[in-house]
C-alpha cells in the first residue's frame, strides 16, 4: 500500500535535511520508536511498538538509509521488522523528498508499506489508517522537534 | 411443494403424476384365485413391499383378468423381465417379483407375481393399502383400468442419496476426521512476499521448542517439480518465491497448536525481487520473469510468445478478418472477472502414513485419486505400487480439489518422524494458497449483418494463472473458455484466443465449469448489449442466432438433437418474458452449453452370498450424488431393490486405472462403466452362472465429445434500488435440456448449487489483493451466499432420450452456474440502464454508474 | 492457540482483582467471539485469561430508575429477545436481532461488544442513539460514562486498565419518541454492515422535533454521533430539505475505510441516503406514536 | 495449565483434564473423537462447527472447552435416539438436504434447535434462523424443505 504525507516546515533545508539524516533522532518522531541503536553502516536497529485496540505488537527490526541525495534533496530508507509473538512483519520503503515551497520547505514522505503474515490477516485497510495516522503524527513531531532547537525560525 | 414454497420443479410433478414409463392395461374383477395372498400372508413378502412401494398391503389381493387379448405379449414380457426382484431371506421360500402401479389413476398399488404360480399367466394379482373392491366398489366381472410402471423403475425415481445416513450422523469420516494412533500434526510455513530470493531459513528456534518433531526445507527434499498435468511447482520452494503463501518450509509436532508456534519461529530471510501482479503487464516485454525456462518445464505447452505465458489456445473457423469487414457493424467489449474461491466448506486435509510393510498411506480429499497416486509416485520418487489412496468422502470440490497439495510434505514429514502426520490447511491458508478460479478479461469482437446475424467474432482471453500453471489438469493447462466465446449461437467466421499468464499470485486452478462463467458472463452481456444497440428484443436476437440441429458451432463442432430453441422458450415462457414490470425492476436473459465429459473409469460388481450386490467404484464421493445413481443403475439393470446394491469407493489397489471426478464425466463414463458391469452380471445369470459371489467387471472409457450437447436458458429478475444501487434478485428461472434424468432429487441438487454458486459470482464472490497478498482471507470478508440469498427458484427440465450417459442421461453438474452472472446483468440493465462490465455486480458499482448518469432511467 | 491460565472466578470482586494482579498480561472473557478469533490469529496473547462467565447477575436485564439496566453478561440474543426490551425500547431488539447469526447472537454479550469496540458492530450505534451509559468496575469502585464519550479510537475505549464493563444503562423513551435502526447490507445477511445508522426522534404534539440522536456504524474509527446533523433537525418539521441537509451534515463527520464492504466514498454516500432514512423512519413512527 | 471440567455430552457425564487453550471444537474432534462436527471457517462463520451448549447453538470453533464446564453439550452423534434418527435427520435425507455432507452436522444441529423452540417454522423464520449455517452444495432449497419436511413430521 501507497501512503504519501506532505508537511511544510519552515526551515531551512539544509537543517531539516540534516536532521532527517540523523536516524536514531528522526525515528524518535514516530510514537512507539524505542531504543533505535547503530547496527552497522547507515543501519539501525529498533523497535517499534504499535497497539491497535487489544492488538500489541511489537515490531523489531532494521532501518536502512539506502539512498543519500543531498544534491537533488532526496532519501530513501528501508524498514524491515517483524513480530515474533504474531508472525509477521512490515516492509517499508520510504522516500523522503525536500521541495521549496512558498512558506518554507515541503517535506514529502512517500511510503509503500507491506504488511505481512498474521498481521496482515487482520486487516488491511485498518492498518493502512493506522499508517497514515503515524506519518502524520510523524510530520508533526518532526515540526515539534525542530521547533524546539534553537536556531529554528519559526 | 406447497404453494408457500415458491421454488417448484416442474419434472418432479410429472413424475410423481404418471410419465412415460407407465403403461395401461385394463382388466376384468375375477374371485377364486389366491395364489398371491398365501404369498402375502409371509412376512418378509410384506416388509418388501413397505420398502419398494412405501405402503402396508391391505393382506388380499384383487384379482384382474387381462381384457384385451392383444395387450396379453405385452404382458408377458413384463411378467418375465420387468419390476422389482423379491428376493427371499432363504433359498426354500420362493421368491417373486412386484411392479408398482396405480389402480384407476388414483390408488398406488403393486402387481404381485410369486415365482411359481398355477394360474394362467394372463391373470394379474393387485396389492394395495386399501381393499380395492370396497374402496372402488367392484364386483367380479367389473372393468379396472391398471398403470404399470414397466421401465426404468429404479431409475429417473428420487432415490435418496446412498450415503445420507453417515453423512446426517456424522459417522462419515471425512480426510481431516482420520485419526491413527501417534499422529502428528503438519504446518507449513508460508511466503509472506509475492516474489523473493530466500536468502537463509533459520530454524533453531523452532527447532528448540518442546514438541516439534522435524521441519523440512527445500533442501531436505528431493528437487523434484509436481503439477497435475504441467509440472512446474517445487514442494516447498527452493531459492526463490513466487507468490504470498507458497509453502517455504514445513514442521511436524505433537500437537497442532506447537506446530503453529514453530511455524512462527521459523526465520526465513528474503530479498525482495520485481513482481507483477497485473497480466496484461506481465505481457509487456519489461515485464518481470517468473520462470526462466518455462518451456522446458515436463507437460509444458510448447507454443510460449512470452516467457510469462503459461498457455496459449487458439480456435479458428473460417476468415473472421473478412467476415468483420463485411458486416454491417461491430461491436466490441471488454469484461472482467475477478479471483473467486470455490468456497467448499473442507479446508484440504492430508493424513500420511508409512505402515509397516513401507507402504505409504495416503487419505486425502482428492477427487482423482488414481492420477493422485501417479502424481505422488513422481513427486515421491516411489514406484506406484507403494502408494495406496484410501477413500475418504470429499466435503465440497467443485472443481478445487485435483492437486496433491500437502500430501507429499506429509510424506515427507512422516518419512523424517517415523509417525503418521496429519496436516490440515485453515481456511485463511485456503485463501491465501488455495487455487481459485482464474480472473480474466475478455474483450469480445462481433460483427452483425444487417439482419441482425452474427457473421464474424473475435475473442481474446486473459486468464490470470497466477505463480505456477501446476494445479491445471488439461493437457494444454488451459480453460474451456476459449472455445465457448462463440456461445450457443452459429457463428460462420470466429477466432478466439485465450491465454493463461504467470503472474506473482496464487496459482489458479480450476473451478466448477473452469473458465466458462468467466467467458459466458462476457458472452451474453455482450450479447445483450448488440440486441439493445440493435434495437432488437434480446430474445429475438437470440432466436436469430442460436445453433440449430445439424448446424455448428462457432468452434467448427457439428451438433445433433440440438434443443436450444426449446430451452429458450421454456425459460421465456417460466420467465414471463413478456409480462410488464414494475418500476426498477428488470428481467435478463443469458445461454449457455456444454458437453458432458470424456474419461475413462471402472466398476466391479459382487453379487455377495447373502444376495447383496456390492459395487466398487473408482469415483470417490464429492457429493454429487454419483453413488447413488450408480446404486439405481445397478438396481435398473439387475432388476433389484436399490438398497440391495451396496456401493463402496475402492481404493487405489482396486483398479488400475480411472480418471475420476471432474469435468461432468461422472455419470457418462463412470455411468457406463457400472451399467457395462451390471449388465455383465445379468448375462451371466442369465446363462446359469449361481456360484457365489459373482464378480464381474467393467471398464468405459472415452475420447470423443460427440454430437450432443446440454443448453441452459436462464432467466433473472431483478430489483434496483436506485438510492443505493442495491440489487435484489426477485426470482430466477433455470430450463435445462436434460437427457434424461437418472435421480431427480440429485439432478435438482446439482441445478440448485450450481445456481446459487453462479449467484455468488454474480453479485459478491471476489477475492480482494493487493501487491499480490489476498486481502479477504476469512468466510468474513469473502462472503458466499446464505439462505437469504436463494431467490425464488423455478427450474424447468425438458427430458428426453438423446443424453450420452447411460440411460441416455446427460451432464448436469456445471451446467446451471455459468449464465447467472449475464443474465443478472443483463436484468441490471434493464432495470435501471446501468450496463457492468465487471464482476461482481456489487451496489457500489451500479450507484456509481447511476451517479455518472444522472439517476435512473 | 498458545497457553495460558485461565480462570473463572465466581464474584465481580475476585475478578477485578485477578485482572489487577495480571496486568498487562490478564484479559477478561465472555462470550469470547472477538477475543478467540484474535487469540487464534496470534494477535493477541494473553498469558492470563479471566473468564466472566460465572460472575452471578451480570446477565440481568431489569428496569432501574426510569430504564433498564442490561448487564454485561447478556447475551445479544437474551437482548433481543427480552419481552421488557421488546415492549420499551424495540429498536433495540430489532438492531440487536441483525447482528452477524444467531449462533454468534447466542453468545457473543452486551459487555463485550462494547468493551471490544469495533465501529463495525451493530449496537453501539443503536446505543449512542438511545443516549445509553456505559457502567464500568474497577478495583475502586463503579463509575458511569456517557456512550459517546466511552469509544476512543479503533478498538479503544475509556476503560482504564483493571477495569470492566458491567452494564449499561438505556432510559425508556419519553413519550413522542421513536427511533429505526437501518443496516445496510449489500452483500449478505450475515456481514458486517457497509454502514448502520440508528437515529430516534422526539416530537412535539405538533410534529416538531424537541431531541434527536443520530448513531452511525462503520463509518470512522469508532461508533459515532452525527451531532449537526442532530442540531439541524431539532426545532423543524419533517421535509425532504431537512433530510438532505441532516445527511450532508453528517457525511462531514464520517471518516470510513475501503473494505470488502464498499470503498471510502460510497460508504460516505450511503452515510448520507441511511441517515435520510433512519431519520424518516423514527420520525414516521414517532408521529404515529403522537397520534 | 490443565483445567480439570466437569460435562454432560450427549447426555454422557464426563469429568476431563484439558489444557486451558483447548478449544471445544478441537476437545470434541481430538479428544472424545467425535468427528461429526467439523471445522470449516475458523471463525464463527461457516456453522459446520454447530454445536448445542445447553441447547443454544453456538460455533465451537469460537468456544474454549472450560466454557462448556457445567454445561451440556449436543452434537450431531446425540442426535439420533439409539437406531432412530431424529425427524431432521430423516428428512435431510429423504428431501436431498445433504450432498457433500461437510456443512450437514451442523445443518442438522441448528434445525433441530430450530424446531425445539419453534415446532412450526416458516419459511421465513427457517432462512432467517439457518442464515449462519453455510452450504456450498445443495443452493439451500432442499435444506429449507427437509426443516419444512421434518416440521411437519414432528408433528404427526
Amino acid at each position: 500500500m501507497k501512503l504519501v504525507q506532505r508537511s511544510i516546515l519552515a526551515v531551512e533545508r539544509e537543517r531539516l535535511w540534516d536532521f532527517l539524516m540523523d536516524v536514531p533522532r528522526v525515528a524518535r518522531c514516530i510514537p512507539g520508536v524505542e531504543a533505535i541503536e547503530p547496527a552497522g553502516e547507515n543501519r539501525y536497529r529498533g523497535v517499534l511498538n504499535v497497539q491497535i485496540g487489544p492488538v500489541r505488537l511489537a515490531l523489531g527490526g532494521t532501518v536502512t538509509l539506502e539512498e543519500q541525495d543531498r544534491n537533488g534533496w532526496q532519501a530513501a530508507l528501508r524498514a524491515e521488522a517483524d513480530d515474533r509473538g504474531a508472525g509477521g512483519g512490515i516492509r517499508a520503503r520510504m522516500t523522503a523528498r525536500l521541495a521549496p515551497a512558498p512558506t518554507g520547505i515541503e517535506l514529502v514522505v512517500e511510503t509503500d508499506l507491506a504488511v505481512l503474515g498474521k498481521i496482515g490477516e487482520f486487516g488491511q485497510p485498518l492498518i493502512k489508517k493506522k499508517a497514515d495516522g503515524l506519518m502524520q503524527a510523524f510530520a508533526v513531531n518532526v515540526r515539534a522537534a525542530l521547533g524546539r532547537a534553537p536556531s529554528s525560525r519559526e | 411443494m406447497d404453494a408457500r414454497h415458491s421454488h417448484r420443479t416442474r419434472a418432479h410433478a410429472e413424475r410423481l403424476t404418471g410419465g412415460e414409463s407407465l403403461e395401461q392395461f385394463e382388466g376384468a374383477v375375477l374371485s377364486g384365485v389366491n395364489e398371491g395372498a398365501h404369498f402375502l400372508g409371509l412376512g418378509w413378502v410384506r416388509d418388501a413391499i413397505r420398502r419398494i412401494a412405501g405402503f402396508d398391503p391391505f393382506p388380499g389381493t384383487l384379482n384382474v383378468r387381462l381384457v384385451d387379448r392383444d395387450a396379453l405379449p405385452r404382458w408377458r414380457e413384463l411378467r418375465r423381465d420387468a419390476g422389482l426382484s423379491l428376493t427371499p431371506p432363504d433359498t426354500h421360500s420362493c421368491g417373486g417379483r412386484l411392479l408398482p402401479a396405480l389402480v384407476e389413476g388414483r390408488i398406488p398399488a403393486v402387481v404381485v407375481i410369486p415365482e411359481v404360480t398355477r394360474y394362467e399367466d394372463e391373470v394379474l394379482e393387485v396389492v394395495a393399502p386399501v381393499r380395492l373392491r370396497t374402496v372402488l366398489g367392484l364386483r367380479d366381472g367389473d372393468r379396472v383400468r391398471l398403470e404399470i410402471a414397466t421401465r426404468h423403475v429404479v431409475v429417473g425415481k428420487p432415490i435418496p442419496r446412498v450415503e445420507g445416513s453417515e453423512k446426517v450422523t456424522g459417522q462419515a469420516r471425512y480426510a481431516a476426521d482420520v485419526r491413527l494412533p501417534d499422529l502428528l500434526w503438519g504446518k507449513v510455513v508460508r511466503s509472506p512476499l509475492p516474489h523473493a530470493r530466500i536468502l537463509r531459513i533459520s530454524a533453531e528456534k523452532a527447532r528448540a521448542l518442546p514438541g516439534v518433531r522435524a521441519i523440512l526445507t527445500a533442501d531436505d527434499l528431493p528437487p523434484v517439480l509436481v503439477g497435475r498435468r504441467m509440472l512446474d511447482m517445487p514442494l516447498l520452494a527452493r531459492d526463490r518465491v513466487r507468490f504470498v503463501g507458497e509453502p517455504v518450509a514445513a514442521v511436524a509436532a505433537e500437537t497442532s497448536d506447537v506446530a503453529e508456534e514453530a511455524v512462527a519461529l521459523i526465520e526465513v530471510e528474503y530479498e525482495d525481487l520485481p513482481a507483477v501482479f497485473d497480466p496484461l503487464e506481465a505481457l509487456t516485454a519489461e515485464a518481470p520473469i517468473l520462470h526462466r525456462d518455462a518451456g522446458a518445464y515436463e507437460g509444458a505447452p510448447k507454443e510460449r510468445p512470452h516467457p510469462n505465458v503459461q498457455s496459449i489456445q487458439r480456435h479458428r473457423e473460417g476468415d473472421p478478418e473478412r467476415g468483420l469487414r463485411q458486416a454491417a457493424r461491430v461491436f466490441e467489449h471488454t469484461f472482467r472477472t475477478p479471483r473467486a474461491h470455490q468456497g467448499y466448506l473442507e479446508p484440504r486435509a492430508s493424513v500420511v502414513r508409512i505402515d509397516e510393510a513401507g507402504r505409504v498411506q495416503v487419505w486425502t480429499c482428492n477427487k482423482t485419486p488414481f492420477r493422485l497416486k501417479e502424481q505422488l509416485a513422481r513427486a515421491l520418487e516411489l514406484p506406484s505400487e507403494r502408494i495406496r489412496i484410501n477413500p475418504v468422502p470429499i466435503g465440497g470440490d467443485f472443481g478445487g480439489k485435483g492437486f496433491s497439495t500437502d500430501v507429499p510434505l506429509a510424506y515427507h514429514l512422516a518419512r523424517a518422524t517415523g509417525r503418521p502426520v496429519k496436516m490440515v490447511m485453515g481456511y485463511t491458508e485456503e485463501l491465501m494458497a488455495g487455487c481459485p478460479r482464474h480472473p480474466s478479461i475478455i474483450t469480445l469482437r462481433t460483427g452483425v449483418d444487417a439482419e441482425g446475424h452474427i457473421v464474424a467474432r473475435t475473442a481474446r482471453a486473459i486468464f490470470d494463472g497466477g505463480a505456477y500453471a501446476a494445479f491445471k489438469p488439461r493437457p494444454n493447462v488451459d480453460l474451456h473458455g476459449g472455445h465457448q466465446a462463440g456461445g450457443v449461437y452459429r457463428i460462420p467466421h470466429f477466432e478466439a484466443e485465450s491465454v493463461c499468464v504467470y503472474t506473482n499470485s496464487v496459482p489458479s486452478g480450476h473451478a466448477r465449469s473452469p473458465g466458462e462463467p468467466q467467458m459466458i458472463f462476457a458472452v451474453e452481456s455482450h450479447t445483450d448489449m448488440i440486441a439493445h444497440e440493435l434495437g432488437i428484443d434480446p430474445a429475438d436476437f437470440r432466436r436469430r442466432n442460436l445453433v440449430g440441429d445439424g448446424e455448428r458451432l462457432a468452434t467448427g463442432h457439428r451438433l445433433e438433437r440440438v434443443k436450444a430453441r426449446e430451452t429458450l422458450e421454456a425459460a421465456l415462457e417460466a420467465g414471463d418474458w413478456r409480462a410488464p414490470r414494475r418500476p426498477h425492476v428488470g428481467r435478463g436473459l443469458a445461454m449457455s452449453h456444454r458437453f458432458a465429459g470424456l474419461g475413462d473409469a471402472r466398476a466391479r460388481l459382487r453379487l455377495e452370498t447373502d444376495g447383496t450386490v456390492r459395487l466398487i467404484t473408482a469415483i470417490p464421493d464429492t457429493g454429487t450424488g454419483a453413488h447413488t445413481v450408480f446404486r439405481q443403475i445397478v438396481a435398473e439393470v439387475l432388476e433389484v431393490p436399490p438398497d440391495r446394491v451396496v456401493v463402496s469407493v475402492g481404493d487405489t489397489d482396486a483398479f488400475e486405472s480411472d480418471a475420476g471426478v471432474g469435468g461432468s464425466r461422472v455419470t457418462r463414463v463412470a455411468g457406463h462403466a457400472v451399467d457395462r458391469a451390471a449388465r455383465a452380471m445379468r448375462e451371466a445369470l442369465a446363462r446359469g452362472d449361481r456360484t457365489l459371489p459373482l464378480q464381474t467387471e467393467a471398464r468405459f472409457s472415452v475420447n470423443e465429445t460427440g454430437t450432443v450437447t446440454s443448453f441452459c436458458a436462464q432467466v433473472a429478475e431483478v430489483e434496483v434500488d436506485p438510492e443505493t444501487g442495491c440489487v435484489k434478485v426477485l426470482r430466477m428461472v433455470t430450463a435445462h435440456d436434460a437427457g434424461r434424468v437418472l435421480n431427480p432429487i440429485g439432478h435438482q441438487g446439482q441445478i440448485e448449487g450450481g445456481l446459487l454458486q453462479g449467484l455468488g459470482l454474480a453479485m459478491m464472490e471476489a477475492m480482494g489483493a493487493e501487491d499480490g497478498r489476498i486481502s479477504t482471507l476469512s468466510l468474513g470478508d469473502y462472503k458466499l451466499p446464505v439462505t437469504k440469498d436463494a431467490p425464488p427458484l423455478t427450474t424447468v427440465i425438458l427430458e428426453d432420450s438423446v443424453g450420452p450417459g447411460p440411460f441416455q442421461a446427460k451432464a448436469i453438474g456445471e451446467m446451471s452456474i455459468s449464465p447467472v452472472a449475464a443474465a443478472i446483468a443483463n436484468a441490471i440493465f434493464d432495470a435501471c440502464g446501468v450496463r457492468l462490465r465487471d464482476l461482481p455486480l456489487t451496489a457500489e458499482q451500479v450507484f456509481f454508474a447511476l451517479q455518472s448518469r444522472g439517476g435512473t432511467r | 492457540m498458545h497457553a495460558f491460565d485461565y480462570t473463572a472466578p465466581e464474584s465481580l470482586a475476585s475478578a477485578l482483582a485477578e485482572l489487577e494482579e495480571a496486568g498487562d498480561e490478564g484479559k477478561v472473557i465472555a462470550g469470547g467471539t472477538a477475543l478467540m478469533i484474535l487469540m487464534m490469529q496470534r494477535l493477541v496473547r494473553p498469558t492470563r485469561l479471566i473468564s466472566l462467565r460465572r460472575l452471578p447477575g451480570l446477565g440481568r436485564i431489569e428496569v432501574v430508575d426510569g430504564g433498564v439496566r442490561i448487564g454485561a453478561l447478556a447475551t445479544h440474543r437474551d437482548v433481543e429477545t427480552s419481552p421488557l426490551i421488546r415492549s420499551r425500547i424495540p429498536v433495540l431488539a430489532e438492531t440487536l436481532s441483525r447482528v452477524a447469526t444467531l449462533r454468534i447472537r447466542n453468545v457473543a454479550t452486551i459487555g463485550g461488544c462494547l468493551a471490544h469496540a469495533d465501529p463495525n458492530q451493530d449496537p453501539p450505534v443503536t446505543l449512542l442513539a438511545l443516549d445509553a451509559r456505559v457502567r464500568i468496575a474497577g478495583r475502586q469502585g463503579e463509575r458511569q460514562v456517557a456512550l459517546d464519550e466511552f469509544f476512543v479510537d479503533y478498538y479503544q475505549t475509556a476503560l482504564r486498565p483493571g477495569e470492566v464493563v458491567v452494564a449499561v444503562d438505556v432510559a425508556f423513551p419519553a413519550p413522542g419518541n421513536a427511533s429505526a435502526f437501518h443496516k445496510f447490507l449489500p452483500r449478505t445477511a450475515d456481514d458486517y454492515a457497509t454502514v448502520a445508522v440508528a437515529a430516534t426522534v422526539t416530537l412535539t404534539p405538533e410534529g416538531v422535533c424537541r431531541e434527536a440522536r443520530i448513531g452511525l456504524g462503520a463509518l470512522g474509527p469508532t461508533p459515532l454521533r452525527a451531532r449537526d446533523a442532530e442540531a439541524i433537525v431539532i426545532g423543524e418539521r419533517l421535509s425532504d430539505r431537512l433530510l438532505a441537509a441532516a445527511s450532508e451534515a453528517a457525511i462531514r463527520v464520517v471518516d470510513p475505510i475501503a473494505d470488502p464492504r464498499g470503498s471510502a466514498e460510497y460508504k460516505r454516500q450511503m452515510a448520507g441516503v441511511f441517515v435520510r432514512r433512519a431519520l424518516r423512519g423514527a420520525w414516521d413512527r414517532a408521529s404515529r406514536e403522537a397520534a | 495449565m490443565t483445567l480439570r471440567i466437569r460435562l454432560s455430552v450427549n447426555g454422557s457425564a464426563r469429568e476431563v483434564l484439558i489444557p486451558s487453550s483447548r478449544r471445544l471444537i478441537d476437545f470434541l474432534r481430538d479428544d472424545l473423537g467425535l468427528t461429526g462436527t467439523k471445522e470449516g471457517c475458523g471463525v464463527g462463520v461457516c456453522g459446520a462447527c454447530t454445536v448445542l451448549l445447553d441447547g443454544r447453538m453456538i460455533s465451537s470453533c469460537l468456544a474454549l472447552a472450560a466454557f462448556a464446564d457445567g454445561a451440556e453439550v449436543t452434537t450431531v452423534e446425540g442426535l439420533a435416539d439409539d437406531e432412530r434418527l431424529h425427524p431432521v435427520q430423516q428428512a435431510f435425507i429423504e428431501y436431498g438436504g445433504a450432498q457433500c455432507g461437510i456443512c450437514t452436522p451442523g445443518q442438522v444441529v441448528a434445525a433441530k434447535a430450530l424446531l425445539d423452540e419453534v415446532p412450526n417454522p416458516t419459511e421465513g423464520e427457517i432462512r432467517e434462523w439457518m442464515l449462519g449455517n453455510l452450504c456450498r452444495c445443495t443452493g439451500y432449497y432442499k435444506i429449507i424443505e427437509s426443516i419444512q419436511k421434518a416440521a411437519g413430521h414432528a408433528r404427526l
